[in-house]
């Protein structure tokens, strides 16, 4: 086994256990610290992909204001540790069940199309995930999502305050 | 070498803890981490077949679904804050219009 | 914008003055006004139009819709039984509104508007030749009817109103689903998707046959929905009894027509085949309904219910008639139509008029009307005969024509059908006459009365009502609304050939063309004498 | 290496009506941060910028190409669904007024947020690559998270903002999965490309066997579904469409259901239309979007009987209209787009019309939203009962309405496509419907205040006016909302008695450059 699937393996078992460590977590706050973690796993995972600018992002997005937004909330609020447990009714177990269902539905298509993907990184991946060569795509072939997402940001940004602010009028 | 299929089955896989998790938690900043969970295994799918296929769009959309996601945390939070200055509580199961 | 275009919106337009009229009289002026003209102009085309035709005459066709995948065109015309079910409908417009002058007071302009709208609906109904625009008048007829039975009927309006709104609801829909099959079908055969009438007698007859058979129910169904046949008749009873009177009247007069009518122009003509396959079961219904409606009807104590459940009978006949697909039948079936138009509308009417006076529907709370209004139990004992079928008058013409045809048919092939018929006119004869001689002989009733004979009558008749003692008899105005439809029962009674002529050739050939598809073969009997049966009609009679 | 290159006048006009939508939602905006005082301008603003995007969409109309290299749709199609978008706006921010008022509610903030949900709405009509379509998705969502919590105070509100916020954002998921899916399987997310691709015999033989696109494929229609509130992808609709202002519930069940559409028949019957040629691959795909179609017609049908809330009613029944649209989309083909584009004219009509009656009652009688408030209203307010009535019949589909031709036409291009077993369900479903639709006008006409509809007690009566309390009193605001009213009802009469008007612009979609 090389070094760079040992890192892969290493990686994606903290991304999936921190993941499920959030999801099962009674505390909120340990839930989003458990998250936090489990997207430090991906920016990793994005390095071993070598797309190196979205792995920075997604440290500073995701880990840096996303969460440390959710975390403010949480402590904000003063929410007491909600109790989790799971109601052993027949629709849990029905959830639980499709949940699975769905998840081996996934994986086997996922399998089953592994044939007809491509096995080997592309040679140009190294190129492709630079700084700069994603910013030369989002100016030039992206250039009209790039500005419209401008659109999404300023109505969210307007939509929180109009949600959250104190005082009517 | 890690194939393709190993990053999407994680992918599929943190996909699926995160849909459970929306399914099953009642609490709507957990369910709302739950999402952001799910969006997170796509951009893991999307960054993979760009990088294996050679094609740069898998990882301009990885960049948009970073912007959306930070639009969205700021209105679900403000929601969130909303609905909790009337009701005191933030728990699915006691609000009674809410029967997800 | 051609003559029948006129005659079909010039109502709507004159739906829209009277609403827009404040006062009561103003808007039943416009509204009488606007129904004169119409008649006058239905009788302009009786005269422009050319009976011998036996396709459709004054055609008018515009393009509506035009689409590579949908074809609709605003397309009408008239036909010999079309004529006739127009001269019907716009006369006993002008009837229903002289008739029933006073009966509504509140929100006159409304209901002055909603009657108009009707007529537009029913004009658009016969004079279609495009099954989306004949789809869309069909519909258009259900809104004011279910406002006119809603808002001013009886005691149970809503009730009878929704029950017949979704009953002839249900119906149309799956018709509206059979002419996108058919139209879908004659895009397969000729191109493009079109409803044109003219164009699928053509698209039709060359289908599968089980698709033929499908489509015959779909359009059976609700047509039957509307006639009404047994066993869909119950919304009938109930819509007639609650319906304000000029609503029985249209109802009984014209709408129940509009199921004949599609009988005939789509089920005959669109699908032969299908209809030799089904003639037996729509013949048997038809049967049933004649017998159940009579003995129904027999059993009845509320004059309206009585008279409903005689138009199930009535309307049997028809359905006999047009399933026997013989010459007669087809002909008795198309005067029967206006002869049920005139009889139990003129039922209705008199009973209406009567019902203002009293106020009560019991048969029990009346009697001795013989002596007290004179000439309400004359005219009401004649439209009470044409309806039953006396000789004379025009009922028996169409009843005796129907069962000629039945007998006579090699569709059918059996004689039963005539005879189990016949046993329903005797039955007819049997309730109109009891229900008559209830009504008008006997001792007088009412208030006054129920105090003299210590009887307890006040839960039906209230303060308002007179006695039978203190009725008046028919007003100037009455006798006006009654007269004309007299004239013409006895007119149809003695000389059925000014009006069967009318609708011969349309009927004719129709006929003709259904047996020459059955055997395959012209018979050279009919070939050789076109139209000599019915010209020996005075002697088939005495036959 | 791409080269950074100039936006050419070409792709200026064709996003001309996004731009004037956005160009005005910011003014609007800046205009109610500056000025305090209450006034109509934001809201006169709005309509102008609307009326403006209309008119540079009917400019645009006959356009038939790609702009942005080819990220975005300029086309009949595009710029014929940015009318609709933006007539659905003009009605919304009428009625809003009146039904805002009330509620402390800054009527600009309002005003700026339709027209940023407009905009979102254009992008999913135009757009050409999915990257378009996502952006588009969650610009309309995120305004609509935020309308449904415009009344702050009302905890009902907040309950259908976070409820659509949670639901909204897991369907994005599953979207963005199945976009994600696709692209892995075609090597790209624009649709054009996906469909020459799919031209390709051989290419379409890899990628139909590939299991991901249809895992990909079927993402794709959870995601969609769940926008369009398709059974069984529907239960947020109810809740939200109840608890939201019901103005907002108008546009985002009008409007959103028809942008969400005009993506789903962009990937669905344009994108993937070459499947068709693939029998087994058609039929797959046909048979889970007739089941979908189904599932929503009866069971919105059905449901809608039982409610007792008049809100929960129209959005059963839109559950249902959803249906029938679905069953355009399953025909997979150009003909069925054409339906469905007609059927969305007269739906938002119809259903933005209901919605905005019931906001003039709510506010009428302080609460009003219960089928009993509805008794007698034909005497208390015979206008608002009568375009009530023409929307009830036109949801009803009864000639001729708008609702008629709409279901018409569907119906026909369902049948031509082989789907007549499904079209006679829709048709039995839509009978279902007749009679609820017809319990409305029962209570309105046929009976008196405080009376049942049938009869039976359906539900209790919250009025608490006495009878013609409410119509005592002068309300301000009216006007508009009164001109928003009547303008659907004409618009619905026009629409039936000459379709040609809508008919005649659809014959140009989706012509290949």
């Amino acid at each position: 086994m090389e070094i760079g699937e040992i890192i892969f393996w290493i990686l994606s078992i903290g991304a999936i256990a921190s993941a499920l460590l959030c999801v099962t977590r009674q505390s909120a706050v340990v839930s989003a610290l458990m998250l936090v973690l489990t997207f430090v796993c991906l920016s990793g995972l994005y390095l071993t992909l070598q797309a190196q600018f979205l792995a920075v992002v997604q440290v500073a997005v995701y880990a840096g204001a996303i969460m440390v937004l959710v975390l403010f909330v949480i402590m904000l609020l003063n929410l007491s540790a909600e109790e989790f447990k799971i109601s052993r009714n027949w629709k849990t177990v029905a959830g639980l069940l499709a949940t699975l269902g769905i998840m081996a539905q996934i994986l086997a298509a996922i399998f089953m199309s592994s044939d007809k993907l491509p096995h080997t990184i592309h040679a140009n991946a190294g190129v492709l995930g630079t700084t700069e060569s994603i910013g030369e795509m989002l100016y030039s072939n992206y250039s009209f999502p790039f500005e419209m997402a401008s659109i999404i940001l300023i109505s969210a940004a307007v939509g929180a305050i109009i949600l959250a602010k104190k005082r009517l009028v | 070498m890690t194939t393709l299929t190993n990053y999407l089955a994680v992918s599929a896989v943190l996909f699926i803890i995160g849909t459970a998790g929306v399914l099953f938690r009642r609490n709507a900043i957990i369910i709302f981490m739950c999402i952001e969970l799910m969006l997170n295994a796509v951009n893991l799918t999307l960054i993979a077949f760009s990088q294996f296929l050679g094609n740069q769009t898998g990882q301009i959309l990885v960049f948009f679904v970073m912007t959306v996601a930070a639009a969205e945390a700021a209105v679900g939070l403000a929601i969130v804050i909303a609905l909790f200055r009337n009701k005191e509580t933030v728990e699915i199961d006691k609000i009674n219009l809410l029967r997800l | 914008m051609g003559l029948l275009s006129v005659l079909i919106f010039f109502p709507l337009v004159g739906a829209l003055a009277a609403l827009l009229m404040r006062g009561a009289t103003a808007a039943k002026m416009v509204a009488l006004a606007t129904a004169l003209v119409t008649f006058c102009i239905s009788l302009v085309v009786y005269m422009k139009f050319d009976s011998n035709l036996a396709g459709f005459d004054m055609k008018e066709q515009v393009q509506w819709v035009v689409l590579p995948g949908l074809h609709l065109s605003y397309f009408v015309g008239i036909d010999g039984m079309s004529m006739m079910l127009v001269l019907l409908t716009t006369f006993l417009m002008v009837i229903t509104l002289i008739g029933t002058w006073n009966s509504v007071t509140k929100n006159v302009p409304a209901f002055m508007a909603l009657l108009l709208l009707l007529e537009t609906g029913m004009l658009g109904v016969f004079l279609s030749l495009d099954l989306f625009l004949f789809y869309v008048f069909w519909e258009v007829v259900l809104i004011p009817m279910y406002f006119i039975i809603g808002l001013w009927g009886g005691k149970r309006r809503i009730y009878s109103a929704v029950k017949f709104f979704i009953f002839t609801m249900s119906g149309s829909l799956l018709m509206l689903v059979a002419i996108i099959w058919l139209g879908v079908e004659a895009g397969r055969q000729l191109g493009e998707f079109t409803t044109d009438i003219t164009k699928l007698y053509q698209v039709s007859r060359s289908l599968p046959i089980d698709v033929q058979h499908y489509l015959f129910l779909a359009f059976a169904l609700s047509f039957a929905i509307k006639v009404p046949l047994f066993p869909l008749h119950t919304w009938l009873p109930d819509a007639h009894v609650e319906a304000p009177t000029a609503g029985s009247v249209i109802l009984a007069g014209v709408l129940l027509k509009m199921g004949t009518y599609g009988l005939i122009r789509f089920n005959l003509g669109l699908f032969p085949q299908a209809s030799f396959d089904y003639s037996g079961l729509m013949t048997t219904l038809a049967v049933i309904g004649i017998i159940y409606g009579a003995l129904v009807a027999m059993v009845q104590t509320d004059i309206k219910k009585l008279i409903a459940y005689s138009s199930v009978t009535h309307m049997g006949f028809i359905v006999l008639g047009i399933f026997s697909m013989t010459r007669e039948g087809l002909q008795g079936a198309v005067i029967q139509m206006v002869n049920h138009g005139l009889s139990t509308g003129m039922l209705f009417m008199m009973f209406g008029m009567m019902y203002d006076r009293r106020h009560t529907r019991e048969i029990s709370d009346y009697g001795g009307l013989a002596r007290v209004v004179p000439l309400f139990t004359v005219f009401f004992g004649i439209a009470v005969f044409s309806s039953v079928g006396l000789p004379g008058l025009n009922g028996f013409i169409g009843e005796y024509l129907t069962m000629m045809g039945a007998y006579q048919s090699s569709v059918l092939n059996s004689w039963s059908y005539a005879i189990f018929s016949a046993t329903g006119v005797i039955l007819a004869a049997v309730y109109l006459l009891w229900m008559y001689q209830r009504f008008v002989f006997g001792r007088a009733k009412g208030t006054s009365a129920a105090a003299v004979d210590g009887h307890d009558h006040s839960s039906h008749a209230s303060t308002h009502s007179p006695s039978d003692h203190a009725l008046n008899d028919l007003s100037w105005r009455e006798i006006v609304a009654v007269v004309p439809l007299v004239i013409f029962m006895v007119w149809i009674g003695i000389r059925p050939m000014h009006f069967l002529a009318t609708s011969q050739s349309a009927m004719y050939k129709l006929s003709d063309d259904l047996l020459q598809q059955k055997s395959g073969i012209v018979f050279p009997e009919q070939q050789s004498q076109p139209s000599k049966p019915m010209q020996q009609l005075p002697g088939g009679l005495r036959r | 290496m791409p080269t950074i290159t100039q936006v050419t006048t070409t792709d200026l006009i064709a996003v001309l009506p996004l731009l004037v939508l956005a160009g005005t939602g910011m003014v609007v905006l800046m205009w109610d941060a500056f000025e305090k005082r209450p006034s109509r301008i934001p809201l006169t603003l709005a309509v102008v910028g609307s009326l403006g995007a209309i008119a540079a969409a009917l400019a645009n109309i006959d356009h038939n190409g790609r702009a942005f290299r080819g990220m975005l749709l300029d086309s009949t199609y595009s710029n014929f669904y940015a009318i609709i978008f933006s007539i659905a706006a003009i009605l919304a921010v009428l009625l809003a007024e009146r039904n805002l008022k009330d509620e402390e509610v800054v009527i600009g903030e309002f005003a700026g947020l339709v027209l940023f949900a407009a905009c979102g709405m254009v992008m999913l009509a135009s757009g050409m690559d999915l990257i378009v379509t996502f952006l588009g998705l969650e610009t309309m969502s995120i305004a609509f998270y935020v309308m449904a919590g415009l009344f702050r105070k009302s905890v009902r509100s907040n309950e259908a903002a976070l409820k659509y916020f949670l639901l909204g954002s897991f369907s994005a998921g599953f979207f963005l999965y199945g976009i994600a899916l696709l692209y892995g399987t075609f090597g790209s997310t624009n649709l054009d490309v996906m469909h020459r691709l799919l031209l390709n015999p051989a290419d379409a033989a890899r990628i139909v066997s590939t299991p991901i696109f249809w895992m990909g494929t079927a993402m794709l229609l959870v995601g969609f579904a769940f926008k369009i509130a398709a059974f069984p992808f529907h239960q947020w609709a109810p809740d939200v469409y109840d608890g939201a202002p019901t103005v907002v519930s108008g546009f985002m069940s009008t409007a959103g259901k028809a942008a969400a559409f005009s993506a789903f028949v962009l990937v669905f019957d344009v994108a993937l239309a070459p499947v068709v040629a693939n029998t087994a691959a058609q039929d797959k795909l046909q048979f889970i979007l007739c089941l979908l179609a189904v599932g929503s017609m009866v069971y919105g049908n059905i449901t809608a009987i039982a409610q007792t809330n008049v809100k929960r009613m129209l959005a059963y029944s839109s559950i249902a209209h959803a249906g029938y649209m679905l069953l355009g989309v399953a025909t997979l083909n150009a003909e069925g787009s054409r339906a469905v584009a007609v059927y969305l004219t007269v739906y938002t009509l119809m259903q933005i019309g209901a919605f905005g009656v019931v906001a003039f009652i709510e506010k009428e009688s302080d609460g009003g939203l219960f089928l009993n408030d509805y008794a007698g209203l034909a005497r208390r307010k015979p206008m608002l009962a009568f375009i009530m009535t023409i929307m009830m019949l036109s949801l009803a589909g009864i000639p001729p309405l708008g609702g008629f031709f709409g279901k018409y036409y569907l119906f026909a291009a369902a049948i031509r496509a082989g789907l007549t077993p499904y079209a006679v369900i829709g048709v039995i479903a839509s009978l279902v419907s007749v009679y609820f639709y017809l319990r409305l006008i029962v209570l309105m006409y046929f009976r008196e205040q405080g009376e049942t509809a049938y009869g039976t007690e359906i539900g209790k009566s919250v009025s608490i006016l006495p009878a013609g309390g409410g119509a005592a009193l002068a309300i301000p605001g009216t006007t508009g909302a009164w001109a928003a009213l009547i303008l659907a009802a004409v618009g619905l009469l026009v629409l039936g008695v000459a379709p040609a008007i809508m008919t005649g612009v659809v014959q140009n979609f989706f012509v290949q450059p």
